[in-house]
């Protein structure tokens, strides 16, 4: 199994979440998290002193998936969550050594 | 009571009302003007206190969440703290046998020999209502102060230099003016106290936030502004529209009298003027903030309203209102500019409190020379009480820091006054706080 | 002043007013009610001022956090900008020299020939008393506006579409109850302006709602609604107690008068069914959602109580307090179902407005035929000032829409107003936030 | 209205009013007394009104996120439930033909025989005036209730408590004192009800908690406990301040007149003790918890403030300011004691009301003997009220436990009553609400 | 050393904390996420409009252990996250290559 | 490739993010986490009763580096994240076996 983790544009998130689901994905977690790369923020002025942010609002979400999905999954987030501007973000795949579903003690691909 | 003020400012409502007691057919008997003189201050009053929830939020709305316990805790300890001390040495201070620079050391007690068992002799206004009355401005200046040295100041030391501010400081320069002394003397007008009390705060802030210095970040070596946007805006603007709204009473209960038909309707140009002072402030500052960075800064506008109701407060009634209009303008526009100013020369005014109650309420002192005011007196005024309010704060301030210290030590600022002090978040649940999960 | 009104639907209190003066052994003298009316006035405007702050609080509470800082913004601009084109144009456009249709172009000034050096002589109040009590009714009709459209219009074309509705819409149909023109002579009864405030408010808003159109999202295209929450329940809760608490001098001061035990009597009246239809509103609301959706909407609650004071509002004094609880609770129940409704046709109120001001506000001004007003004359008035107000600011959104352009491009949609047009966030530290670590 | 009590603890302002209608030259003519004594009910009338807001807020600031949008409605809901019970039993239960012990069953009703078609020939004040002002004080009673039973107590069962505490138990007790019945007789004096409004909140919360039970996993079984910190301190804060600005309106209308310059003194004395007592209470709160816990904790100051107010509400009048200062003071240290102290009791007050509303106005109540009060009639009136308020508040309680539950279940608890009950998140864009991303 | 991933319900966590430290478990690191899965959210109403909100929130616990203690971790976490109902949550095991503590810039398990 | 993740104190964010930016990586990804670990938080008094705060506030930072980046990238967060004092947090590195740029679809290296 692997872990698929990708960082997207949180307006994207209902359409990544769209194309996994239709691909069989029954299940994902998603977290708020601020992102920081070559999309620069916008200078903003507070009381005449101007300022930048660094980190812009970006949304992680977290996908477990069987080894034959991943190809799938990687690039329907990728698809999904392309808006082609800077910033859109990056997918990260890591091995998963097991799942467990906490509710019946199921490990392996059933966890998922 | 401010008699001399009265007199010198209020001339023709003030000649109006001897004038109006004559004619009987028509005229309101004098218990009648005793209520509705009383009636004024009370009224008026209590818009005024209200001034003290609007300080309370427009300044926990423009600190950071991490303070923001601490900056309730000091509004509502330094308004207990302004009642207090004004009934223990103020109010006499001020007001009562004042020489000409100093009235006297005494706790003050309600004194209304007009009122018997029999019923109604004389006077002119319940001294009970009186006293509150100006008790409630002396909390005001108190409360500028606090928004200036916010997210640093410790609150014991805080709360010993409004001590001094509302029991010493505020009271000898009132007397002064409002307490009959050499500057009323001298024809120095000021209605409701665009000095007395709006620069007065101006100038003890400005020398807190000399000697406390800025916050740790403000200013970085290389000469930039790190800014540090205030958490709650809803909250800043609420407690903008209550100081607007206190501020009828604070102008409108500056008539000092409400018993004639002249004096309620100087009471209704008064509140027009107030308005469309504060009016004017908001749209100037609007105006000119999306002209400067093109967009508008919501706590410009803020600040601006409450330069425009700082700068009519000096003279409400005279000007027309399209006068007024302008004045309010001019000093949204004086905000504006001034906020950054400060900013340049490194004085941390967490709120603008430096640039809405100094810088306006020196512009408005000025302004009232656009109604006949001498401007010799005016600049005299403004030179006196700047000068007199600014090195005695800065004594008091600097005794502290010495004595006690001022200043929270690094590590508190930076986790924040509220859990430093309080031991308590202002929005545990909210951000970053440790009840969230 | 609003002299006809008073006669249409003041009646019993007007008579007694005339009659009072007679008695002259325990009568109020002339200057002693003078002084009375303009402190109701005043006091009773300083309420309705407060309705301003009631406003910003609620729109800013119903909107999410990305609008919230221009919401707070629009409501302090709207408030100062209805006040200044009520004094450069609107006052005598709607009181001075009504024809019968119009009233006159002029700046307002004030106008107290009573009140001269020698003392009072004649006059009913001050001038300028009367005029705050108008301007500050003139800003309400703008801030319903204001939230109808929110989290999507621009905010100068907003500012705009305020100018003309608080300087010519407003003024110009008043002039036709309110200014004694061609309504009040008909027999039109609105008391304290269920019709002329309220229901203008929600006709300009509607207007408004069809031009923009619905924000991004709201309504999909396979008929769904995507309902978006309000940010700040507790916010619009103190927006909804603040407009309850002001809605006293709305209807209270629209007495027109305290200088008779008659009069007061009657403000003390019109307080208690203001307060009484409220009630009645929320409880009905309350009662609806429950049996509706098995839960209770606060906001259909607070809205409620909306619904319920604007019912009670063109008629306050006359009613039983039952029967203005029955008022109210009708008023809730309607707008219980006016916001769904309004979704179904996909006319998207951010913040229930046309709900509460418009549909409560026909249904206010038809309840006053409980209490024997004509009904052709008050359909004629819903209609007339209906027309007139949706025709003219659909004419003037228009035009600012083909000029200008009255909506945000959709990427300032999607990031917010705040940052888009205010480059300030409302609640850095909160949520999303940009200031949070 | 309440007479009694006026002849009782308000003797000298009343001895005056009598006496000062006699000197002909200077004294307010009947008419002008009747207007005045009207305004006084219905300005100060709207003062407490506003407190209702302030309820809110306190309350909406120390629930949790969870259970906030729940207080906003049961709050609204109160209030209106209040205000129309009030009017169908309430208010004649009260105060028409009480026999010693009641007052008689009917729909109250405007009775101004005075004002004839003919002007106004006699009367003290308008019957609607007072009965504005009363309505207000039984809403503040059911206000203390709810911020006690926070965070369990199920919407429906808890309205219905209210009605019966508003239309029933308050009438019934508020007869014997103000409304003329035998405490009054005894002598028992509570000038604006430290007992008679504050102390029956108190009790009638106290039966709820201990009915209704602790919050889940407040107090854990080795006697540990559990804080669960309120959610939002500046709404906590901005709360403590309405209600200090609506106090005013509770002590300085309960006065009862203002129609003479005596009764308008007395007023102006009662705002300043209201208002020193209340700065008293935060003071003795900030040090004590300075010394105690070595930080300073901001609830308990806004609990001081309020502590200090129901301390001098049984007589705010005749003490000196220094005394009141003292009272308040007393108030604001017994309140930082019994909070803790009903925590170890196991008695769940989720706001401190019954430490501030019970402790403190039985404090009031008993201080009123430091200005001639007799102790016994005040042990009485205390012991009966308390007994009576509890008693009765308590069989409610019961009854509605067993026949429709007042306790949400355990998982409505955990979810929280805004989703449970309300379907409706306070701050849905904040925390862990649902509209974050 | 492995890195054990958690997903529970949020009032589970002091449980799942608990039962950790009685395995002798220093240190774990918790963020809140909203999960999306079997378990559907409850159906609101706001002011007449239905909708459902289909992500609910979690509580992720990120816990490096040694290779020992894995298999008792993920079990510790399994019971003490167990109420049997639906959503109860997922455990996923990483591998861990390298560890260190910033403080004394020890790296392996003393790391832990 | 690999992940490295550190859970770091939150006033050190800056530093950290100019040490690794000085390193020459791009971008990184943040999230805001709760610690428990032998940091114990601050006793606070409400109202008169005490409690302890388990879980103090940090922030966890992810960054995906190149395989020879590793080593100076967890030696700068290590140096950059270092109080000296208890709670300075950890830093993990897992292997990660692919990662893709959504923007433009890139993988490998190129897409860091
Ligand atoms: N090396 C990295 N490690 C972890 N997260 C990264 C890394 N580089 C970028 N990110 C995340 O991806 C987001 C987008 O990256 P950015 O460089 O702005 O644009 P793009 O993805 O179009 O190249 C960043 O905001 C950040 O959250
Ligand atoms: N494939 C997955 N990858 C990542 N997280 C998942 C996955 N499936 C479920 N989750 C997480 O686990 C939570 C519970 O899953 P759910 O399917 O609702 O119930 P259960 O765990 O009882 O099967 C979800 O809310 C989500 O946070
Ligand atoms: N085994 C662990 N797994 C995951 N995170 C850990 C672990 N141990 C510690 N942490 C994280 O590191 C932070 C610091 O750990 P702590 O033990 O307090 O201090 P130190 O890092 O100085 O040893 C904790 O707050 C927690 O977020």
């Amino acid at each position: 199994m692997k872990l698929v983790m990708a960082v997207i544009k949180p307006f994207k998130l209902d359409e990544v979440r769209e194309s996994l689901t239709g691909l069989g994905v029954q299940g994902l977690t998603i977290s708020e998290v601020k992102g920081f790369g070559r999309q620069k923020g916008q200078t903003e002025i507070y009381r005449g002193a101007e300022y930048s942010v660094n980190f812009l609002p970006k949304v992680k979400v977290e996908v477990a998936v069987s080894d034959e999905q991943v190809d799938a999954v990687v690039e329907a987030v990728q698809k999904a969550g392309n808006t082609g501007r800077i910033g859109d973000g990056k997918i990260f795949v890591m091995d998963l050594e097991k799942a467990v579903r906490i509710r019946t003690g199921e490990s392996g691909e059933e966890a998922l | 009571m401010r008699s001399s003020t009265k007199f010198t400012t209020g001339a023709v409502a003030g000649l109006g009302m001897i004038g109006l007691t004559s004619p009987a057919l028509a005229a309101t008997d004098a218990e009648t003007a005793f209520i509705f003189n009383s009636l004024s201050f009370l009224m008026h009053g209590f818009l005024v206190m209200w001034m003290a929830a609007g300080f309370a939020m427009l300044e926990a709305g423009l600190v950071r969440t991490k303070n923001t316990t601490m900056q309730c805790l000091k509004n509502i300890a330094l308004y207990s703290t302004a009642g207090i001390l004004f009934y223990l040495v103020g109010y006499n201070l001020m007001y009562m046998d004042v020489s000409g620079f100093i009235g006297s050391f005494a706790i003050w007690g309600a004194d209304d020999p007009g009122i018997t068992d029999a019923g109604f002799t004389e006077g002119d206004y319940a001294s009970g209502s009186d006293w509150f009355f100006q008790m409630v401005f002396v909390a005001a200046t108190a409360s500028i102060v606090s928004g200036t040295v916010a997210e640093r100041v410790k609150l014991w030391p805080f709360l010993i230099f409004c001590v001094f501010l509302t029991g010493i400081i505020y009271p000898i320069q009132g007397s002064w003016s409002w307490g009959g002394g050499w500057l009323s003397e001298m024809g120095f007008s000021d209605f409701a106290g665009s000095s007395i009390v709006h620069s007065v705060g101006g100038w003890a802030a400005l020398a807190g936030a000399i000697v406390i210095g800025a916050r740790k970040g403000k200013y970085t070596d290389d000469g930039k502004i790190n800014p540090m946007p205030g958490a709650n805006m809803p909250l800043a603007t609420l407690g903008t529209f209550i100081l607007w709204m206190g501020w009828f009473g604070f102008n409108g209960g500056s008539q000092l009298a409400m018993g004639t038909a002249a004096d309620v309707a100087a009471i209704a140009s008064i509140y027009i003027n107030t308005n469309l002072a504060a009016a004017g402030g908001v749209i100037a500052a609007m105006i000119l903030t999306q002209v400067l960075y093109k967009k508008v800064d919501l706590t410009m506008a803020l600040n601006g309203a409450l330069g425009g109701l700082v700068s009519i407060t000096a003279e409400p009634l005279a000007p027309a209102p399209g006068l007024a209009i302008i004045i309010g303008a001019i000093g949204g526009v004086l905000v504006v500019f001034a906020v950054p100013l400060l900013d340049k020369l490194k004085i941390d005014d967490v709120v603008g409190a430096i640039s809405v109650h100094l810088v306006a309420g020196v512009w408005g002192t000025l302004a009232v020379v656009l109604s006949g005011a001498d401007i010799v007196a005016q600049v005299t005024g403004i030179v006196a009480i700047g000068a007199f309010t600014f090195i005695a704060s800065l004594i008091v301030w600097l005794v502290l820091k010495m004595v006690i210290g001022v200043r929270i030590d690094e590590e508190g600022e930076e986790m924040g006054l509220d859990r430093a002090e309080c031991g308590m978040e202002a929005y545990p649940e909210f951000g970053t706080g440790s009840q969230r999960m």
